[in-house]
């Protein structure tokens, strides 16, 4: 029998690597980081791992956690590739 | 029937781009549609249109299977779109491209609009404007003609700086 | 066991003895009293069922959905502006092949506001992707109520039922019936798509179009799957209970050179006019279409045809007469009759046949 | 994990592994928030998308055996298209104006069969306070048990930010090019008279206090009801980078006052404590949105009439004397 | 005036040259352009309507009843989920005599989301009472909406008419088209049965089954006198503003063996496909159906008959071909393509008919 | 007319006729009402018909340049057959749900002709509350110019008295038949939120009451809204002469609280004006009805609660501590 | 087939006589059927109701044309509504009247329902119950047997007046 | 032109001769009455004229009238006829 209705699966990557949609990526320095997480807090996408990893094949480039670290600790880089 | 497709990607302007090119093939007399292909993703995801100039009227809606120019408006699209699908063998390619590239088998045409625009800080909701370097760039390729392509400019951005930036393509691109 | 009730309270203890497990409920007239009693047999402990009192009809269609998606039996009941109010909705529970059982108590649409049965609220939602049947007795009701689960529910169909009744004509008049203990004559349900916590999904999500229009020929399928499902089920329902049903129902058809075909009441009521015919001596034959969707397509070949809609498809003609005509390649004499609840009579369909004029198309009583 | 380590022996063959982790008290605070994600990367979204961030912390603080109920909306659209989707949990995508009914439906359906399942409906504006009132209002009175939730970006955005019943006065719309001249429709009021067992507001500004919320009125039986304010980068006309920050002007100048009512007991929560008191001038907010430009002086003054009246209501409430 | 614009916008710039007083808008995908144009002529005043930001679709064509009932001119549009949406309200406004104009975009319906073009919202309204034409070019789009108010609003109409547009094909879609000065091309609506203050009456109160059917003849009577209407309308602009309208679009017919018919954007496209056929020497025409309801019946005699429909009806058929096979005793090749979008060219309709086998279905890209 | 007449020359063959008529107070109070009556002798209302009543009223309010908008509801059932009708005055039915939104098509649609034709919504408690709130809600929102209605009988009466979510708690109608389980939806306060220019009260009984506030009402641009009690005599099982009789009890017992909201400020009114203070036992309203036979003592505790809370609400608005 | 048409208001109870005198019929063994007519109006309406009795399954729903028996629970209808209207040559007529009313040219038979109820104070909101008598009478007519009209009253009514109703109207009808 | 739309037309009686429903007539002793005006006031379907006259045509014995009457002026008398 053949699926009756459209039901979509989990998967990682639904919507496509959204990295691609980025202008600017975000780098940590991890210098300046003090690791409180709120980056991580506030990513829309969670693209932002417990580990305070950016997942930039994922990472939409909004810009977010570098407005809300309190430490200043990431900056938006324009992407070159 | 010349026909184009267009990759951009959602936020970025192509479809206005597309609106804009066709535009300015009417006013070069010239019967022309511009049609988009949404999904309904939001900004950030591929969109393609397609542009038909011809000077019969013309009665086609269906997508653009074998087109005469594509052009890539954002070169990241590349890797997640066969971009030269259905290219005509003696099709061509415009890229927006910081880097140049060049597609195998097809004349291509690499200009960096982005640049262009933001070095004339040409942005509007952090995106850089690149439909009015991308209108300068095809009317070198004669699409369109010059007087054309500049019209629609004026008609459509108040800002001076649009008409700078669609000379400016239009000098960059190499025939 | 034998009892003696309206239309609408057979479709109700059918309905109890379905044990569907949520109602949604929504009165209007001439439908209330369906609802009505199945509060009754809620109150009574009578059906083990949760109701819910929902604000309108859009709602109850709503709330059917989602008590169908999680994989429980349904059922609600409706009428006209009730029925086309709730049309989004019947477009999204077939989409979504869920298998709910409605009945429809067909009364005609405002304005003027007007009450009298008509066939017009449920022919104007046949392409929904609801299955449509059209019952004729109070006997018929109950069986057909039952019975539209089991067709609903089946893994090779998965579309809901509409169940449709004449408003006033059937719904109120008060008949002798049996009712029967369905035991095992509807199997549990077992919806495969199912919501299910463990294995989640998202249901409905956007489609892309060549992937969509794979899905719309799915429906297609369910739908003529379900003629075999339907007839399997009224064989069963015949070799349990004793009473025959078929896809359509004829009467005095061996050597007819005429056929009336109507569905609903009329369907009974021209067997009289067709006894009346015979009498006068014209071969005269009838048809009751009980399906309406999936289409069932009789056989006419050579005979002259009489249709009598109750309904009307304005800037095109009456709806059976068309489809008949589309299908079958016949030129009925096209009679409008009864919209509105306007009285006809017997007679009235024997004068039918008797002025018949193949391929054209007559209002009773106003027409000359 | 960063930190230091340190083993301990804890039996034959067997070690303790502590990880001594410095974290800043931010950090400690949202700790327990559960670590799973049910939003998969990524939603279709826009950069920068509230409702994204605001889903995250519902589902993380609803858990798997939920439903979620999603009319047409932005929301229903960034899941991604068939045959894949970004969201970890079992998504029924309905009608615009059939939510909180279908939740209806569901729920009796699960309760019937004994099951806990939590069914939530998350809606934007649009499909709450215009064409899905009828479906709410009814859902409350007969005493649904669910949780809806209006995520709230005051437009209809997934058609292109035209007008809604939540758009405030003096906001662009694409139907409203001169400045919407009527007021927000005043969503929390309405719900209020229906009397459900928990109402709520939050911001996508403040996870912390919006996980905290949806875990709590996912205890109670009967109806629930949160409104969570969803500054929208494209709708309002600000940079995807000031999504948080918007919430955070919204509440700083007690035009979004976040808060709780249970057993008609109302809590003001987080940080507009500090605004009940203190607030910041409304231009503040209103001059970093495009969608302000065209507003007027008497707009303004009007807004800022609302809020002054809008807090002093809740004030009473909380003194009890309302 | 000669521009550059989509169909959305053309439909717009349509309402405003034809000054409707009252405006109802809803948005929803593909139509919003149309709302939006809207409100923005109405801000900056090159419209003087009263511009109604409705919370529904429902309540949007309730508001145009409720404006068009004190006999103004009214406007509004809509598509797929919206339309069915209000589907009481069709009923209803139709049922009043009631001339509003409306554009539907036209998509499919859900579950699961899709905004591709579709017909089947519109096609499933067809019993409403509503005219139904359907357009093919930004400049037809245009035209035609002019046109629909003097239709809608002539007294031996008063009928509301639906101008359908294909979502995204046509409402997206850039084109050349030119504007023109109606002036008295539209005169002024006077709607007999507005209300009147000074001689009050009891709207559409309760109606007696007899009656209400003679109301409803009346309905079909407006229907049956649209078309001379429509023809008068149409040689009327093209007299004054040069350009040419029939009630179906007929293309390469004269001595055509097998004919392509389809409505919408197909409906310029299979042009094309008619011109490869002819290349390869299969003498094809083709024939836009434009007016749906009423129901056009083009002269088909003997030519072997390709129906496309983007509609479907379920347990029933391609709605357009069985219609034509009632009204015509033609067998069609009824293909159904192009539901929810799915890309469909002109390469394609010239296979339909190399491929064509007379009366039966084929749903393009799924079955073989 | 009774009474002595006297005749006083007033001219050349012209007279002053004088009648003396000595009325007592009641008839003096009501001497305002204009005689002329726009339901003519009779609609097919069962005996003893609140709607009647009320209609009696709202039109001789409302005089000749008005359009009443009648939803599905036994209003739109009782004006008599085709082709007469009882009621004198242009009356437009429109399906159950769409009152409101027809309302707004017809205000904006006279208003721009430049008329100022008084456009009424009368519906039902179930064509306002349930399925008619979506419209409602939205044409408060939007501004439209009119007054709306609800003449409340606490239940789908036309179709034979079915729930509606106005039924009060404990009610028994044909769809509850063990009594309503679920509290009457607070239409009121529903519509406060929407903060419309005019908002009132009023009771079938209190016909002077009623008269007056319509009066008011249209005098003011902009969305009106009044909610009055219909006591129904088959719905609420009382025999017929009772209809005036239930509503002065429901007023009495403070169930129904008679006032207007006018720029934000509340007036109690009439019989309310003592029943704030002093009111006779809830009882003595519920016993008298049929459709309270099943009422449990938690049920009538419930009520007599929300009485108390609801007076103590109004108090507190009307010493504007609210 | 044996035709019944029953005159009535709205409130009165005809619709319900209607289905108790086709159960009646259906205790008998035969089949019965009974169908009001409505129309919108609220209690006091005139309203009609039809009933048919046969040995034979019956196909007919429309209205009866040609009644074999007319009742009038309600004299005054009489004044309103053509009872007579079609009634079959032999025909007869039942009257709920106080004051023996007879027609002409059908036998007639005055029974006053009204009061036997309001004897025995047999009254439902204000109205006196006029079912059970009925049924009384109509078994004293032989349209239904004596037995069933018995169970027909005492399954649907508690109250053991309405047996003594019906026995009353028996007696009081005179054949 | 024929009409279009059901528009029915003001008349009195349009719902039927409604004094036939009565079962119980309201008579007014004119020795107690006090002309108040309250009956009148109270009437749901205005059966008593601004003169206090009761209009038996249409008056549907609903009992409003004698219930209301502060000097109990009004009898319900059964209809005889
Ligand atoms: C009946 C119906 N009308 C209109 C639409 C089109 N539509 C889809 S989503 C949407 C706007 C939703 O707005 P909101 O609820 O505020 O959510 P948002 O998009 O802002 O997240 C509209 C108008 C629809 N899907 N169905
Ligand atoms: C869409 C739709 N659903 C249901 C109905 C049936 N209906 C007509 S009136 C009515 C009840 C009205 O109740 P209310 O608004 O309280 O008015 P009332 O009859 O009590 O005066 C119902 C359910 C309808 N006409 N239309
Ligand atoms: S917000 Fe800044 S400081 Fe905090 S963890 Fe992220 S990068 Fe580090
Ligand atoms: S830029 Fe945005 S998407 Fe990327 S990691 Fe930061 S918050 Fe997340
Ligand atoms: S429009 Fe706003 S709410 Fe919608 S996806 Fe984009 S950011 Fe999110
Ligand atoms: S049911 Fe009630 S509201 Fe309706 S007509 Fe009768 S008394 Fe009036
Ligand atoms: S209410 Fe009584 S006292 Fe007053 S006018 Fe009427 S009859 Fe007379
Ligand atoms: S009995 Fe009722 S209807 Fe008759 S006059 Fe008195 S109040 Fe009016
Ligand atoms: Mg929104
Ligand atoms: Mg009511």
């Amino acid at each position: 029998m053949s699926a009756k209705l459209a039901i979509s699966r989990p998967a990682e990557g639904a919507a496509g690597k959204s990295g691609t949609w980025r202008t600017f990526r975000p780098v940590i320095d991890e210098e300046k980081c003090n690791k409180c997480g709120l980056c991580r807090l506030y990513c829309p996408d969670a693209a932002i791992s417990v580990d305070l990893e950016i997942d930039l094949d994922y990472c939409k480039g909004c810009g977010i956690c570098a407005e809300e670290c309190p430490k200043k600790a990431i900056a938006m880089v324009r992407e070159e590739d | 029937m010349f026909e184009i497709r267009l990759h951009s990607r959602g936020g970025q302007g192509g479809v206005t781009a597309a609106k804009l090119i066709a535009y300015a093939a009417f006013l070069d007399g010239k019967y022309a549609t511009a049609t988009p292909l949404y999904g309904a993703e939001r900004r950030g995801a591929p969109v393609v249109s397609f542009i038909r100039i011809d000077d019969r009227p013309i009665r086609v809606y269906s997508q653009i299977r074998n087109p005469d120019l594509v052009i890539v408006l954002d070169e990241s699209i590349m890797e997640l779109v066969d971009v030269l699908k259905g290219l005509k063998p003696d099709g061509e390619v415009f890229v927006n491209s910081q880097k140049g590239t060049c597609v195998e088998g097809h004349r291509t045409y690499p200009v960096d609009l982005t640049s262009i625009s933001l070095s004339l800080d040409l942005v509007l909701a952090g995106n850089p404007i690149l439909n009015t370097p991308l209108i300068g760039a095809i009317a070198k390729l004669g699409v369109i003609s010059q007087e054309s392509a500049k019209q629609v400019i004026a008609e459509t951005f108040r800002d001076e700086r649009n008409v700078e930036a669609a000379l400016r393509a239009y000098e960059e691109l190499k025939i | 066991m034998l009892t003696f009730g309206t239309g609408n309270k057979a479709v109700a203890m059918a309905v109890r003895d379905a044990k569907p497990v949520v109602v949604a409920a929504y009165p209007i007239t001439p439908q209330t009293e369906i609802v009505e009693e199945l509060a009754n047999y809620v109150t009574d402990g009578s059906l083990d069922a949760r109701y819910i009192p929902v604000e309108s009809e859009h709602s109850s269609m709503a709330a059917c959905i989602g008590a169908a998606a999680t994989g429980v039996r349904t059922f609600t009941a409706t009428s006209s502006h009730g029925l086309v109010y709730m049309c989004e909705m019947l477009h999204m529970s077939a989409g979504a092949r869920l298998p709910i059982v409605m009945a429809n108590a067909n009364r005609s649409i405002g304005p003027g506001w007007n009450i009298g049965a008509e066939h017009t609220d449920s022919i104007s939602m046949r392409d929904t992707g609801w299955l449509q049947v059209y019952v004729s007795s109070v006997q018929e009701a109950y069986d057909v109520t039952l019975m539209a689960f089991r067709i609903a529910e089946h893994t090779d169909v998965l579309l809901p039922v509409m169940i449709n009744l004449d408003g006033f004509l059937l719904t109120h008049i008060t008949q002798t019936f049996e009712t029967v203990e369905p035991d095992d004559f509807i199997p549990p349900i077992a919806t495969p798509h199912a919501i299910d916590i463990n294995n989640p999904g998202g249901y409905g999500t956007l489609t892309p179009g060549d992937t969509h229009f794979k899905f719309r020929r799915d429906i297609e399928r369910g739908m003529q799957a379900s003629i075999p499902v339907i007839e399997e089920t009224e064989a069963d329902f015949a070799r349990r209970f004793g009473r025959e049903y078929h896809l359509y129902d004829e009467y005095r058809m061996e050597d007819a050179d005429v056929v009336i075909i109507a569905m609903g009441t009329f369907g009974k009521e021209m067997e009289v006019a067709v006894d009346i015919l015979r009498e006068e001596g014209i071969r005269a034959g009838a048809i009751r279409m009980r399906w309406f969707r999936p289409f069932i397509t009789p056989d006419l070949d050579g005979k002259d045809v009489v249709v009598i809609d109750r309904d009307y498809s304005f800037g095109f003609g009456g709806v059976v007469a068309n489809e008949l005509q589309a299908k079958c390649g016949c030129k009925p004499f096209s009679v409008i009759a009864g919209l509105g609840g306007q009285e006809v009579t017997y007679d009235d369909i024997a004068e039918f046949v008797r002025i018949q004029r193949p391929g054209t198309e007559h209002w009773f009583g106003v027409d000359d | 994990m960063h930190g230091m380590r340190s083993i301990l022996p804890a039996g034959p063959n067997q070690y303790f592994i502590i990880i001594h982790v410095k974290y800043p008290k931010e950090r400690l605070d949202t700790m327990a928030i559960p670590d799973e994600e049910f939003l998969l990367k990524t939603t279709s979204a826009c950069a920068g998308c509230p409702s994204s961030l605001i889903l995250r912390y519902v589902t993380k603080a609803a858990g798997t055996d939920t439903v979620l109920v999603i009319p047409a909306c932005c929301t229903s659209v960034i899941q991604g298209v068939y045959p894949t989707t970004a969201m970890n949990l079992p998504v029924y995508n309905v009608a615009f104006a059939s939510a909180a009914a279908v939740a209806s439906g569901m729920s009796e359906a699960f309760r019937a069969e004994g099951k806990k399942t939590n069914v939530i409906c998350y809606a934007g504006d649009g499909g709450t306070i215009d064409i899905g009132i009828q479906a709410l209002s009814g859902a409350l009175e007969r005493g649904t048990d669910f949780l809806y939730i209006c995520y709230d970006n005051e437009a209809y955005s997934n058609t292109g930010m035209q007008r809604s019943g939540a758009t405030p006065l003096g906001a662009m719309t694409t139907t409203t090019p001169g400045g919407k001249k009527d007021h927000k429709k005043d969503l929390d009021a309405i719900v209020a008279a229906h009397n459900p067992v928990y109402q709520a507001t939050a911001c996508a500004a403040y996870p912390q206090d919006l996980y905290n919320k949806v875990e709590k009125a996912l205890t109670i039986p009967g109806p629930k009801f949160m409104h969570v304010l969803a500054p929208c980068p494209p709708g309002w006309r600000f940079p995807s980078e000031k999504t948080v920050e918007m919430g955070k002007l919204a509440v700083k100048a007690g035009l979004w006052v976040l808060y709780e009512r249970e057993n008609g007991k109302l809590t003001i929560t987080g940080a507009s404590k500090a605004a009940m008191k203190k607030r910041i001038p409304v231009e503040d907010y209103l001059s970093v949105q495009g969608r302000f430009r065209k507003i007027t002086a008497e707009q303004t003054a009007e807004i800022k009439k609302t809020v002054e009246e809008n807090i002093a209501r809740l004030q009473r409430e909380v003194d009890g004397i309302c």
